[in-house]
């Protein structure tokens, strides 16, 4: 069975290995030691605290295959972007420059450093073994965290945001860090990477260009590169532009990797949860159902699987008892559901943006 | 050869004059209509009829043997007060972090009007067949004594905009690399419409904000301050008068504008008034003439090499030649400036 | 009765007097005959125009009270704010100053000038008889544009946006102006306004500073002013929000007013909107029903009026003699109906604009 | 009077300094490890033991008689090198319409490290029994000597940071209007922090996008390139050599940088050297002595006023004391400029 739950600190070596085998190694997963846990730390303490509203918290998942007593993944939710120091994107801009003397009217794209994305709760670090690629463990570990959410709210904002990685050459390099970041920075980009991770994504920010870049003159293959995610995080994108997300007008400071957004609300996952009680028996005695994501009511014992949606007439959602005891209910405590399918993907702007 | 203000009757020479200069050359474009214009505009300002800082004095360097115009040179008393003057000026940014152990400054583009407000030495053109016997430094350096002798009619500050550097083909990596995007024409065309002054799609169209000079490809950074090969002798007396460049350069061609504070100029600081006597007999010619020498009243003004320098007792001996072509008799004074 | 329909040339000296009468003055309806006898022309060859997506198309509505033969109001929509020049806004956006040698996080709030409303459609000069305010005709000049949009949905934007007058104090005096754009413009708001309306906005908008505005550098009445709607407004922005619009982070460069924008498919008119067949009926026999906007299926010949949405068993919309006359429908004929009322107005800014 | 290089037995009389110039002199904390680092790094820069760019030379004015410091000044060779070096500059900007014939420039400030490795003159302080006999000006302008005899080491520019305005309060009103409203902390924090070199957190928290300076209060503006009373006095003294407000301001309370390019510096170009003859006999005694000289060596720089200028020959005649006070013999070269 496998099984999302709060990170503790005996999964250090799990998050470890997870960040080290990261494709492609992610700014906001180093696989730095001391800075996991950290982490997992952080984490701990933001579970026991009480909360009003969403401030410096940050909370870390893993996710556990129980046969074979692993760590198989980990995925994070910063309460609030920007508790701390910003958090930069770039924003893509359209200027229109129009000549009555010469009567002409040309676009002009640019990109401006933006804190705007501070505001939101950010969906993170997220890293699977790769032999659970393809499988429903990818779903479960990347959606728990909005189960965890929705049962939560006050802990998170309004507003979701998730940067994708963005598009790397095949020898690791980021055609936008090379034409823009590097100027700056005097660095690779692995190694800002790496910097970036160990140190703070800020300071870096901080030495990047203020002023709003003109995108005609980057190179061909920055521009192409802008909103474009890393190949190995296509099938993620589609899973959450699916959920209900929408690209934004921002991208990354570092690689312009895409950044997706959405009203929390809006989202299948939110939409369509729904509590029920539980009924629980044997495996073998189950309905064959549409697979759901099944989520306790605790914090600190946060628990999310993937169980069939097999509902009782009454509404009751039947659980074998492996599944209720690793969610730790019994018979008639509430736990809340979510189909696993989602609609087709829309992969499109939202149109609603100003 | 001598230097004096155009007359309405130069315009067949000026037209003549014109033709020549061709492309690159935008504030004197062939068209009879508008350098008629700028010929009353000019004599208007020697007349002085019209306020000091809206003047642009027009001169002509004649040669006064065969009667005819040799070159033309300007200086505009105050730039950017009909229509904005527009300089990217290389700015110098900070992007340091203390924490990263990293320090590093970058040239940034910024877009600047801070010349609003000086003087301009320009169009300066000197035909072919003259481009001898330092007549080259008699236009140039004539506007100097010009603006001394009537140094309250200038402000603060002079400036003069050097053609910037293009490649075998004619082409300015500069605007390649920048303008380009930005203008839907050739750099030609661009050209053109500003120097017949139309300027309103520069600021319509240019970019507002600060370029950062890493993003612009190594040859269009290489035009940074970087002169025309032609223009590099004008560049040096520029230079040598005490003209800097201070960082503000041409938005099309990134050529750079050179400056000074006029009372820094070397010519405007040494050039002295002295009192006149008209002796009978020629001077020894000379290839190479040391002494320039400038009449004092403005509509007259007339400038030229002459064979000597002032005595002992700081007259200035003239031959009958010298007098005539500056139209003084003894007992006027000449502004006079040892080269 | 009431009726909507595209303005004609015989309209001017009607229009003339709403432009004159507008409170405030409309910089976008210029009381100045050239210009409006220019907008009448320009409405009607959009009208005669075959359109595949929107370009400088402009659509002018008359609000028509039949028994008195008046023309008691007037509204536009432009079909692409920044079809020909930048349509300008100030946007609003927060910036975090974080210092990690003091510790301290500070939010700073700036204005930058933006050109992202070019790319919507633009409802915008409309002016009331101030005799018919408070009535039903309101709210049918209003939204009849959405009727009208809804029916010819490729002559406009995804995007819908209103600008609406901004505050301006007892004198007729806009804080925002004389904090802001009166040290570029070196003239009083009301003498802008008239230049802007007589010649263009963006002539002056390119006379306004290009970077960023600090919040804190602006006067407290300016900054209050910001977002803030001119007090005649008031009600028409409550409308317009409980129609589905909310307000962006946009205002405009000259007054502040609040720019307000939706996504067309979620405003009430359009969800709400059905097509019927029409079965004519003496308006005595007519049954009790709340009212509806009901427009005709006719570009040039376009009518909106209020009527009882009174529905036939089978779905037949019911409608008077003199109604049917007016819209030009004879029975069996489809119509567009939209209730009038409209849910409560949730004044918010829109979470989800990244 | 002599200026020497300060040398690690000065600390307690540094500290002395330190303690009577109070707040406002921000380089000169009442803090002796800091004051002990300062007379560490300056005599390692006299010693040459670090690279020309980097060096910090401190001087000090010592009372020859009295054996005590009566002031101290600096030149730090190029700022900016470690830590960000910021001003605001002061641009204009055209906002212009041909169609609305409106045409209006705006000042406007932008931040800028423009002055990134040219040096400075800074940290002049002259305790107030001493301030006659001109040694507030043998303090200013000795280091002009020093740069001019040892002027490879030093750039091609040079600038003085002067003390901006404040109210009848001591609130600067630039500061309240801007730098108020983005860091968290009063004006003497602020520039504390300065002073002790800790600016990380001006890169932090300052404002990064121009200010337009219509946005300030008037009498915000009114600080823009003014000085405070006191420094009057200093900026006359640096004017007259040639440094000039070129719209470079303190970030904080809006004070002018003067700069210049140090080759045109009136004491740089002025002073040459002369070989000095020792005779007995004492020059008269004058309350305005209008010789200063300057000794050639790094290590063992010295300079003070003397009572006579060079010969007719060039030879320069020193009294005992006075050879003494500079530590030199007859056959030795002084730089010698009149003031």
């Amino acid at each position: 069975m496998l099984v999302v739950r709060p990170a503790k600190p005996a999964d250090l070596p799990g998050l470890e290995r997870l960040a080290g085998t990261a494709t492609p190694r992610l700014t906001n997963l180093p696989a730095h030691r001391d800075r996991l846990e950290e982490r997992i730390t952080r984490s701990q303490r933001s579970l026991a605290r009480e909360i009003d509203f969403p401030g410096d918290e940050s909370y870390t998942f893993v996710l556990e295959d129980l046969e074979r007593g692993e760590i198989a993944g980990t995925a994070t939710i910063r309460a609030h972007a920007g508790a701390h120091e910003a958090y930069y994107t770039y924003r893509q801009e359209t200027l229109i420059h129009a000549s009555q003397q010469l009567n002409v009217r040309r676009e002009v794209q640019t990109l401006s450093l933006s804190h705007e994305v501070s505001d939101a709760s950010l969906l993170c670090a997220l890293s699977l073994d790769p032999r659970y690629k393809g499988t429903s463990a990818e779903s479960l570990l990347r959606r728990s965290r909005l189960m965890f959410i929705a049962q939560y709210p006050e802990r998170f904002a309004e507003l979701l945001a998730i940067a994708f990685p963005g598009y790397l050459d095949a020898d690791g390099e980021s055609p936008f860090w090379n034409s823009v970041g590097r100027h700056f920075f005097a660095r690779g980009y692995q190694e800002m990477n790496h910097l970036a991770g160990v140190r703070s994504k800020s300071f870096i920010a901080e030495v990047m260009p203020q002023f709003p870049l003109y995108l005609p003159l980057l190179t061909p293959a920055a521009r192409a590169a802008i909103g474009r995610e890393h190949p190995a995080h296509e099938t993620a994108l589609a899973e959450m532009l699916a959920e209900g997300f929408a690209r934004s007008r921002h991208v990354d400071i570092f690689d312009a990797g895409p950044v997706i957004k959405a009203e929390r609300e809006r989202l299948a996952t939110f939409r369509h949860s729904t509590w029920h009680p539980v009924r629980i028996r044997p495996a073998t005695a189950l309905p064959d159902a549409e697979p759901a994501l099944i989520a306790n009511q605790k914090l600190e014992g946060f628990r999310c699987v993937v169980a069939r949606y097999a509902l009782s007439p009454t509404g009751q959602l039947m659980l074998s008892p492996e599944h209720a005891a690793e969610l730790g209910v019994e018979e008639g405590r509430a736990v809340l559901a979510a189909p696993l399918g989602l609609p087709d993907a829309d992969d499109a702007f939202d149109e609603g943006e100003l | 050869m001598r230097i004096r203000p155009i007359a309405r009757g130069d315009l067949d020479g000026l037209q003549r004059l014109a033709r020549e200069t061709g492309v690159g050359f935008t504030s004197l474009p062939d068209n009879r209509d508008f350098l008629a214009g700028k010929i009353e505009s000019a004599a208007r300002a020697f007349e002085e009829r019209v306020p000091a800082e809206e003047r642009l004095y027009f001169f002509v360097l004649e040669d006064d043997e065969r009667g005819e115009l040799a070159g033309c040179c300007a200086i505009e008393a105050q730039v950017g007060r009909e229509v904005p003057f527009y300089h990217y000026r290389v700015g110098t940014l900070a992007h340091s972090s203390v924490q990263l152990d990293l320090h590093r400054t970058i040239d940034t583009l910024f877009l600047s009007s801070d010349h609003t407000g000086d003087a301009e030495v320009a169009s300066l053109y000197l035909r072919p067949e003259y481009r001898r016997h330092r007549n080259g430094a008699l236009l140039s350096k004539a506007r100097w004594l010009f603006m001394a002798q009537f140094r309250s009619g200038f402000p603060d500050k002079v400036l003069a905009e050097m053609r910037g550097k293009f490649d075998a083909n004619g082409i300015s990596p500069f605007w390649q690399c920048l303008g380009s995007h930005f203008f839907p024409m050739d750099f030609n065309e661009a050209d053109r419409l500003t120097g017949l002054g139309q300027k309103s799609f520069i600021g319509e169209l240019m970019p507002k904000f600060p370029i950062y000079t890493p993003f612009l490809t190594e040859e269009a950074r290489a035009c940074i301050g970087a002169v025309h090969d032609d223009t590099r002798p004008a560049l040096e007396m520029l230079k040598k008068e005490g003209l800097r460049w201070e960082g503000y350069i041409d938005i099309f061609d990134g050529g750079p504008t050179v400056e000074a504070y006029i009372d820094d100029v070397r010519a405007v600081r040494h050039s002295r008034l002295c009192p006149v006597e008209v002796a009978g007999s020629e001077p020894e010619s000379t290839e190479r003439p040391a002494w320039l020498v400038a009449t004092t009243e403005m509509a007259d003004f007339r400038a030229a090499w002459v064979g000597r320098g002032p005595g002992a007792d700081g007259t200035l001996t003239l031959s009958d030649t010298e007098a005539r072509r500056l139209g003084v008799t003894t007992g006027d004074s000449l502004r006079v400036l040892e080269t």
